[in-house]
């Protein structure tokens, strides 16, 4: 076992520091038109010095960057206090799928303009009788002339409020929950897309239901077979709910924050909270480290997502608790941490999979 | 020994429940603004939190009548009082006059600089002290009325949360049954009903005894009871809670910020540990 | 509200207080041979003075003490380090049977040799394929000349390694599950009873198996009508659960212990876990008051089982936490906490009945 | 990078296992005692733990030859030994031959006064310092191995709690089905399974770096997640659990005790702090 960093990692990692620290400066809200766009032309800079998707191949704007290099780029861009990513679920959620189940022609022609922020994409999975239970699904995909035509409505799409495109299952068969779904994209800004942006607790609308009536989806924009969207969809799910999406830098840094605002702020009782927080974050760390040799499976991914979400309930609200109620800088992102045990699957589901699929408890 | 309320009070419950359900602000036209007792104050609390009602009425309504006793505040009928103890309370909801403790003297208030709480429906200030209004006021007994109160409001927010979620528990479907049919859902809210439960008669047994221990157990057991509440009744409630358009954000928000309010959850234990 | 004492109460108080100052002795554990002889030996000294069951009319052995009176007595019991009561589940489990369904016979002849100790009771209830699910009871109880013949086996007996009498649920008729039980009294010293002594963690028989080969019952010693055991046994189970068998005087006397260990141990970190122990203990004590005027419904009693077995084993727990793995004097009531969330009722079985009958959340 | 164990440590972990699951404790006759870099201590006691194997095998397998280093112990082939560091570990487990620390100084020692466990299995003795044996040891290292040996072996016994406790859940029947099929257990056993995978690799990373951080950061995972399964695995196996006849309590006990043995949570949390 060794934990040290190669040669070339080392250097990676200097110059990924030495860039964020001249280059990373507060922006507005994603959340908001104007903060949007603000973190498109972030992303953009980013891509031009290849930072945006450091573990891409160079042909898609990326550094073939080892898995490792992708940690520890996440860790400098997280310790950096660098801006939430706006194109994070094209990024960690459909480029994923297209690496595993698309075809050479969508990969060519979507990555490069996900990587560089031109196209920014959204996630449009639940529905509003299908939230935990995902395979309840109804919007259809109808076959057309060409291509397919979507209806229905999709809720809590995240970014669908200001995005490009999006994508998501549609029921194309006749099967019933899992089966006869497809794996399509849509454009948010084509015929029939109506967006109604939804505010959450901050105010601030960070996800939108989507109405289709009747949106064409050209052929090439089907990811996988028609039919066998379920497998699309879950083989790479693990990604959102484990490594990908929440990369320990983003817990090592925030539980820093937490250990620096204890020292200015002292108080015995809390210390506890305060050191765990810290060792949560590390074992994240060390835990991912061991993957990179054997990637998680889905259900390996399900241990990590309860973990991480709860620790971020805990970082921030232990910073919240030796704050009170006046905490600047420490608000969006304890509100954002109440979504974690809810998103990519409610912990409660993630405890099924744990107990049913790692140690084969009865269904 | 009778530690249950009288029928009075709980009529009196019910009537401000109806009340406030029905969207009235006007708590002075039930005579709310003479109440005194720590007990009907802890009554009309509840009501309060049970709704989530923002604005100062712990302290217009509890702490500076308390603090001006016999003196009459001279402010125009309706209009609401503020008051900060600091360094326990350093900031003030937002009012339409506002005063300052500096131990046992109640100064004037100007308001300095506007802050931000974790809730938005709270709008705090700065204060900075003007002229003498008393000396010799019972700063403590009205700070000790400031807690029993926000523990009293935290009850309430806590039994609000319960109400909603279990309602949520037994209609949204999922799976082809109610969710609260999964014993996950079942156990958390279970979890919920025992921590509001056994906080309720810490609130009243401080409102008989009025000692600063029992006043800050009170407060340590409903902010830990009710911000647990808040926390499942999100959990449970799922994405559509996390949105502005539904009722949950604004009693969760509220419980957040009432939880370290009128002395932080720590500073509580360390009164009642020292006191024991 | 009023959390004063009445004149007579406070008087009674002093009595108990002063009694107990100048009796307690420590006792060796009830769980072996000669600690359970000492055991009935201090019970007896207690019913001379009538303590031993004070709410008790005079007639059984008690002085018609309130409700109040007897928790106040209880408080003074364990704030004077008195020993726990080897008579405990006859006094608490079944004697409010006997009040609530027994004949004047039976509580003739029952109640006063049990106040005195004379006869000491053990509960008889679980078997091994019937835990938490006691509906699914085997041993069987058949009719015969004067009486019942009872057979099967009964496990998790509290006191049977050394009591003399036990009470239990039987199948006595053709229904299933709830249905055809009755509640029966047997010796257990009749011919056909062998009991199995089970040593638990602390190596002592606490419990014990119970063998029943043709035991006869005579039918003086069935408890309400035969077939209607189930409702007999749960009009009284809250007694098991709520109020009596755990009265608060316990939790404030440990939490008590507590706050004085933590002075001469101080460890910050671990003030909170010591404060919200006795803030705990204080919650049930008021928790209790307010039950005085209106008795605890079942369910309900269901809410204070789970808060007391949890307070139990928080207060021993931070207790271990703060003397390391050398914790004299508080051993045996760590030991003892942790079987608080499982007997009577696991708390899952609690929190299910909590969440349907309180709550009314569908089964 | 490369944190993850080779084929011959993974191979190493399943012998041990095989011959701890026969009943045997001549762990020399593997070689064990001739192991000394750290990772390969961590693979050895993760096993001493899964087995529950009782007696001064962190004192005698790691950390007095890291005392003595070259030195010879100068004890038969087979005696145990123990050590104190007092005051954060002022008593040793019995064993043939004491030491007793003092700063960098080695000293024999000489058992006076048996003290009681919370786990029978372990038998504690007070120490009096004799002669000096060596000065300028690596005390504080040794010390280390000690924390981090005994956070292996928690790993291990909480990794045999969550064994047994799911065999028991498949197999245990209520209601008419096992109760592995309740939502409740399954989210009991998924809390213990999260606590244990995340608390393993600060192990391994504490063997790697041994700084006292990573050391101290490991046991005070290590002692919640396996207290954690401990408490789970009772609750789970309901009474059966709390016998004696039952092999749980052997795990139960021996994890309670290893929780606060080298150093309480408490103190090695406060040594993370300090060092961050």
């Amino acid at each position: 076992m060794d934990l040290s960093l190669d040669a070339s990692t080392l250097t990676f990692q200097a110059e990924v520091r030495s860039w964020l620290a001249t280059h990373v400066r507060p922006l507005s809200s994603m959340d908001t038109a104007a903060g949007f766009e603000e973190h498109r032309s972030w992303e953009r800079q980013l891509a031009s010095e290849r930072l945006s998707v450091v573990s891409w191949p160079a042909a898609f704007g990326g550094r073939d960057a080892s898995l490792l290099q992708w940690l520890v780029f996440e860790e400098e861009y997280h310790a950096s206090g660098a801006p939430g990513r706006v194109s994070q679920n094209g990024i960690f959620l459909l480029a994923p799928t297209l690496f595993a189940h698309g075809t050479d022609e969508q990969r060519a022609r979507i990555l490069p303009s996900m990587a560089r922020a031109d196209v920014v994409w959204a996630q449009a999975w639940s529905e509003p009788e299908a939230g935990s239970d995902l395979a309840s699904l109804r919007s259809t995909a109808v076959r057309c002339d060409g291509g397919w035509l979507l209806r229905g409505q999709k809720t809590w799409s995240s970014r669908a409020a200001f995005a490009d495109r999006a994508f998501g299952l549609f029921r194309t068969g006749p099967g019933e929950r899992h089966r006869g779904l497809t794996y399509l994209l849509f454009d948010l800004r084509a015929p029939g897309v109506t967006v109604r942006p939804i505010a959450q607790l901050d105010g601030e609308p960070g996800f939108a239901e989507v109405f289709l009536d009747d949106v064409f989806v050209p052929d090439h924009d089907v990811v996988g077979e028609v039919g066998d969207g379920w497998r699309v969809a879950m083989s790479t799910a693990g990604n959102e709910r484990g490594l990908t999406l929440r990369s320990p830098g983003r817990f090592t840094a925030a539980a820093s924050r937490l250990v620096e605002l204890y020292r200015k702020n002292p108080d015995p009782a809390l210390r506890d909270r305060v050191v765990d927080a810290w060792i949560g974050a590390q074992a994240y760390r060390l835990h991912t480290f061991g993957a990179l040799a054997a990637p998680l499976s889905g259900p390996a991914a399900s241990v990590t997502k309860v973990f991480w979400s709860e620790l971020d309930v805990a970082i921030h609200e232990t910073a919240l608790d030796l704050l009170g109620e006046v905490a600047p800088g420490w608000r969006d992102g304890w509100l954002f941490s109440l979504s974690g045990p809810i998103y990519a699957g409610t912990n409660e589901i993630q405890r099924n999979v744990i107990a049913e699929r790692l140690l084969g408890l009865p269904r | 020994m009778m530690f249950t309320l009288s029928s009075e009070q709980t009529d009196f419950a019910a009537v401000l429940h109806d009340f406030l359900r029905a969207g009235k602000t006007d708590l002075a036209s039930l005579g709310v603004d003479e109440v005194t007792d720590p007990v009907d104050l802890v009554v009309v609390f509840e009501e309060v939190g049970h709704h989530a009602v923002a604005g100062p009425l712990i302290e217009s309504l509890a702490v500076v009548p308390a603090l001006m006793g016999g003196v009459a505040a001279g402010a125009a009928a309706g209009a609401t009082h503020s008051v900060a103890f600091p360094p326990l309370v350093p900031h003030a909801v937002e009012a339409d006059r506002y005063f300052l403790i500096d131990g046992d003297t109640l100064h004037e208030a100007t308001p300095t600089a506007e802050l931000e709480s974790v809730d938005p429906s709270r709008r705090l200030v700065d204060l900075s002290p003007g002229p003498i209004v008393a000396t010799d006021v019972p700063a403590a007994r009205a700070f000790d009325l400031g807690v029993l109160t926000c523990s009293a409001q935290l009850l309430g927010l806590g039994r609000a949360m319960l109400e909603l979620t279990t309602t949520h528990a037994k209609t949204r479907a999922q799976f082809g049954k109610p969710i609260g049919q999964f014993q996950a859902v079942k156990h958390h809210l279970a979890n919920v009903l025992i921590g509001l439960e056994l906080a309720r008669p810490l609130v009243f047994g401080a409102a008989v005894t009025m000692n600063s221990r029992d006043v800050s157990a009170a407060k340590v057991a409903t902010s830990d009871a009710a911000w647990q509440a808040a926390r499942i009744a999100l959990q449970v409630h799922g994405a559509i809670g996390y949105t502005a358009e539904h009722e949950l954000g604004r009693f969760l928000l509220q419980t957040r910020a009432l939880r370290t309010a009128w002395g932080s959850p720590s500073m509580h234990r360390a009164r009642v540990l020292e006191a024991l």
